[in-house]
């Protein structure tokens, strides 16, 4: 079992024709994702190197022609907020946004017309995110597939490459994954800890779930609320990188950045810990603490 | 990014925001002449974009234009943290009933906006939103919906300064918010925002931060940056596409998404050895990316090594590689670098590194290659 | 019985310092209304002839200390939008909105924020109405109290003066209303018909309902469709204006314009006729036909 | 409000829309020299805000200068419906591979507006919308959301265009909307939008409409207004702040009330009588606003009687008494006026107009008086 992405997902890829995309399109297709179509406005019927997903000028086209039902983004950060309107308009019920450098003002403008459209359905993953594998299902995104085993842990990170250093540790320590997302880092991102928490804990093929958190926002603080709010099926164990990141520095990502004395690493292990989530020190260490907590 | 006191205001007005009457001077003759202009006792303030520069020394009261000139050739050229004082501002001594805050803010939580005013302004609003949180005003601003006038009477009102003022308040309100938005801004603020004695009201400050991501598409904001206000090393890093942040240890970090990075950090830190640096290459990264971020690290003064950290997703192992070869055939490099890869074209990667005819040492893990790092760091 | 307003409502006059705004606050009273509050901004303290209603700078302040429960709206085009917002944020379940000449994007806004805001039982009636009557109870609005008579009638009416002769004679046939409601002839207004057709459904107070419809727009058509949609316990009696209006030209009322054939008041009347709903071809058959439809 | 094609062009092309090259003239020798300097063959097109110019003959194309100068001598002056024609706007010819509709209207049943456009260009839409809807495609905007550029290239790629095309004609949606909704219009429209052989695209024609109710907030379209177009009581009447429409009857009707003034059209045109105006004296109605009403009505030629019919509400009787007696006083009123008078203040209004001293007839209902005003038109 799996959440999110699985065999049935049939993805269409948003910005296919360049660069990144179409790299990402042949590496999803050799995981054995459906890769169905893709898309660059103006460049239908172009073709794609080792990919026979045919190109179109909308969403909506990849939808009626080729039964797309899920969409990843690679296009620039001007035109990705758009482009993930665009999936949502055209009835896609999971669209993961790989790009990066969107401005803030754009996401809240996708956050509250996705709102004003009242789709409940509807997720967005990212955007400055990794995306969702399912292991040996389907993957959706950018992350190195190998690294990954099919198995019954969970995992939600703020990070990318984070993401991979821990799921590279589990799978190492044989330790095999349900379905793995990155949620991205920004500060306004789709979906957050709290929503997707409760599609593994309806998950019976997920016995525990990873947080990867990092410093800034308070979104870890609400997912150890959600964890204790009720009696869990599933186990939770975490981790939280910048430990020793100065204060009011922007490290790489939007959201990771501490300011006004919310949102420090610390904080965020400490109110974990106090919500029974153990934290590991040492992304090295997250293998250990799954055993533990699923024994 | 952040703007100067004298570019915010210059903003503030444009957008119909009362000001006090100001010049931006950088010279103390310069300061001279700004004050005889106003006329009457005015204010030298320093342009720094840190905070705090009032307890520094940074600002000067001066009644007559060579008291002003005096004060300037004091404030220029001072040190203010880490910022040395190029302007000053030079502004009308305004009569001061009382003293307020106004900003508007990013509001991760709410996925919006706040706007926030406090009764106590002229102090740092953090410290009055820890020690006396009543005092602080909130209105919550949908960014579809945007400020509504009937939001920033609340405020105005909610203030206790006469009706006139309350007014003038809800005004600029409105006036912030627009420019706020206009400009992709994470911040607007204005502390203190004066009442006079007459009712009347006055910006004498003004901050400004927006928002990098947006800056493509407000060129004159960009074009304000300060760049003398900027670490060069991170300036070099923004240009080539790179995020930077100097952090003044002796182990260069380089690596692949901000988690990545931030994590080689904290485990580099819990080895005992102490970053320069933080440089995340990003997602998608060219050969060229990877040459100029270790140009970039090798320009750190105290380096004595370098810890390249890469687990390839978006970001191709071979492309690292290919930047990492081309940089050392080019470039004599001065301390070792110690290499951990893995993910994408990992394989391809290590090829190229192995037939680079360089000698290139990798690690398999993290935690390994900290310690070593941390170690050639400490026995250098 | 009645809906909307009765013997509970608190009213706050907003614009109450103005010439209108007083001279109506002062009507409303004398009919009995319970005027507890008025609000212009900046004004606060202020006296107003006739009342000893106190005058505040916001609503909030008349919701805090007054106790108002409903708005009355008599502040200029300009501010009219703000001002039925305000209501709404201080927790008022009714506003009435007067003011006439508020731009159509205005009251977009208006519409749009209301939804977002998501308060099901928030009511706007207007703007560019005459308010809300439930005779003998209380008046919230312009209409001349006197020519009201308490009885078992509901009035929904685009139109204002229009309502009044149709009222007037209605009280001289000595049938009586339980609430007169004006919803206003703009483009955008806060209830519709159909809005409020539910509402006297359930009101055991109300047999009949006459609907005073004009041309521009498919409101009366919607109404027609709710009243067939299945069994109805009010009968529904319906007055048109416009029929000699030639197309393209607009009546004063933004709203009262025909235009692409669509809203002429031929097709409306066409309409109501085939969903069973008498209409009357000139206003003073109206009490007629009420009392044809409830003997 | 209305304004011209030459006037909506140029608020088209600050907005970024591609318009083809022409000059608006008022002489047939500014319309040469306009010909010479765009050069080669031109549109001389009538600048009227009625449609149907083409029909009228008011559209002509000319190969040289002087042809061009000859078409606007016999352009000028025409009359097409109730216009004159003051200005011909000068146009170059531009190649046609396709012709389009692009439009954004005002969509008041979803609250909301609608992006329009149709394959179909250059004839009328409300013909293709009847005749063949599959031709038009239509995406809703919400107001507070925008139009966003994947509903454009929505509409660009499905009007089976060249790639190059699509992406143009959606940029020109876009910015029709952003000039549509800064302007607070209720139209904008460009009809025919033109594909040129190698596929760029531009618009040879421009239309909007404005919100009345807004117009208080933009200045510059307020002025673009041409009396010239506007039937001069209907401009008289809103200077003073009336809804006045001429309908070219005899028996002039003054009310109060939108609603009550159509019903009053209604029941007049059911007694036989046939009205010349309709004359809505609004809510909130001074004394001076009663005189001015009468006034202007007084000014319909073909008069016969005047119908006044004031049901009070938020007008007061008293008011509209004391406009009538002093307008009675000042000017001498060649018809009868018939009144029909109740509610708010009545009483007041009735003893005002019985102290006059003016022997004015009352009448209890509409219909009566309705009834009365037509016989006395029959007779006169």
């Amino acid at each position: 079992m799996a959440i999110l992405v699985d065999e049935t997902t049939r993805v269409v890829v948003q910005g296919i024709t360049g660069r990144d995309g179409s790299f990402h399109a042949r590496q999803m297709k050799e995981y054995g994702t459906n890769v169905v179509a893709g898309v660059t406005p103006g460049k239908s019927g172009a073709a794609v190197d080792g990919l026979n997903a045919p190109v179109f000028d909308t969403v909506r086209q990849a939808v009626d022609v080729a039964g797309a039902n899920t969409s990843v983004i690679y296009v620039p950060a001007a035109a990705a907020a758009d482009a993930i309107l665009e999936s949502a308009e055209a009835g896609l019920r999971l669209v993961v946004c790989i790009t990066e450098g969107i401005p803030v003002n754009d996401m809240l403008r996708v956050h509250h017309a996705l709102a004003v459209r009242g789709d409940k359905n509807f997720v967005l993953i990212g955007p400055n995110c990794p995306g969702v594998i399912s292991p040996g299902k389907s993957k959706v995104g950018i992350m190195p597939g190998f690294i990954h085993k099919p198995g019954r842990v969970g995992l939600i990170s703020r990070s990318g490459t984070l993401t991979y250093e821990i799921v590279h540790a589990l799978t190492q320590a044989g330790v095999g994954q349900s379905t793995c997302i990155g949620i991205g880092g920004d500060p306004v991102i789709g979906s957050r800890f709290t929503d997707l928490l409760p599609r593994f804990e309806s998950d019976t093929g997920t016995d525990a779930v990873v947080l990867v958190g990092e410093i800034g926002g308070s979104d870890e603080e609400l997912a150890a609320a959600w964890y204790t709010e009720r009696k869990r099926r599933i186990r939770v164990v975490a981790f939280i990188a910048g430990v020793s990141a100065p204060p009011g520095k922007r490290m790489g990502h939007a959201g990771a950045i501490i300011s006004g004395g919310k949102g420090a690493a610390k904080d965020k292990i400490e109110t974990l810990g106090r919500h029974g989530i153990p934290v590991a020190s040492d992304p090295a260490q997250i293998p250990e603490l799954v055993r533990r907590a699923v024994p | 990014m952040k703007i100067h006191e004298y570019q915010a205001r210059l903003l503030f007005e444009e957008a119909g925001i009362p000001v006090a009457r100001a010049i931006v001077a950088d010279t103390p003759e310069a300061a001279r002449r700004a004050a005889e202009q106003i006329g009457g006792p005015v204010a030298v303030k320093a342009q720094v974009h840190v905070g705090g520069r009032g307890k520094a020394g940074g600002v000067k009261l001066a009644t007559t234009p060579a008291d002003a000139g005096n004060a300037a050739s004091q404030i220029l050229g001072m040190r203010i943290k880490q910022s040395v004082v190029c302007k000053v501002l030079v502004m009308e001594k305004v009569e001061i009933a009382r003293e307020l805050y106004l900003g508007v803010v990013f509001d991760r939580d709410h996925r919006g906006h706040s706007v926030i005013a406090s009764a106590a302004g002229g102090v740092d609003i953090e410290e009055v939103s820890a020690k006396t949180p009543e005092k602080i005003l909130k209105q919550f601003v949908h960014p579809l919906v945007g400020l509504s006038a009937h939001q920033a009477r609340q405020i105005g009102f909610g203030l206790g300064v006469p009706p006139k003022s309350a007014l003038e308040i809800a005004k600029t309100l409105l006036a912030l918010y627009t420019v706020y938005q206009r400009t992709d801004a994470s911040l607007a603020e204005i502390n203190p925002y004066v009442v006079r004695p007459d009712s009347t009201t006055v910006a004498i400050d003004a901050k400004m931060n927006f928002d990098d991501n947006a800056l493509f598409r407000h060129k004159s904001i960009e074009d304000m940056r300060d760049m003398g206000e900027e670490e060069p090393l991170e300036i070099e890093a923004k240009n080539a596409d790179l995020a930077y942040v100097h952090l003044g240890g002796d182990i260069g970090i380089i690596g692949n998404g901000a988690g990545l990075v931030m994590t080689t950090l904290d485990v580099v830190t819990a080895a005992g050895g102490r970053p320069a640096n933080f440089l995340d290459i990003g997602g998608s990264s060219s050969p060229e990316k990877v040459r100029r971020a270790l140009e970039i690290v090798l320009k750190e003064k105290s380096l004595k090594a370098i810890f390249l950290n890469v687990f390839g997703g978006i970001t191709r192992c071979d492309d690292v590689a290919t930047g990492l070869v081309q940089v050392l055939k080019a470039v004599q490099v001065r301390v070792p670098i110690i290499i951990r890869m893995t993910g994408t074209n990992v394989e391809l990667g290590m090829k190229i590194l192995n037939e680079s005819g360089l000698n290139l040492k990798t690690y398999p893990t993290m935690q390994e290659a900290a310690l070593v790092a941390a170690d050639i760091a400490r026995s250098a």
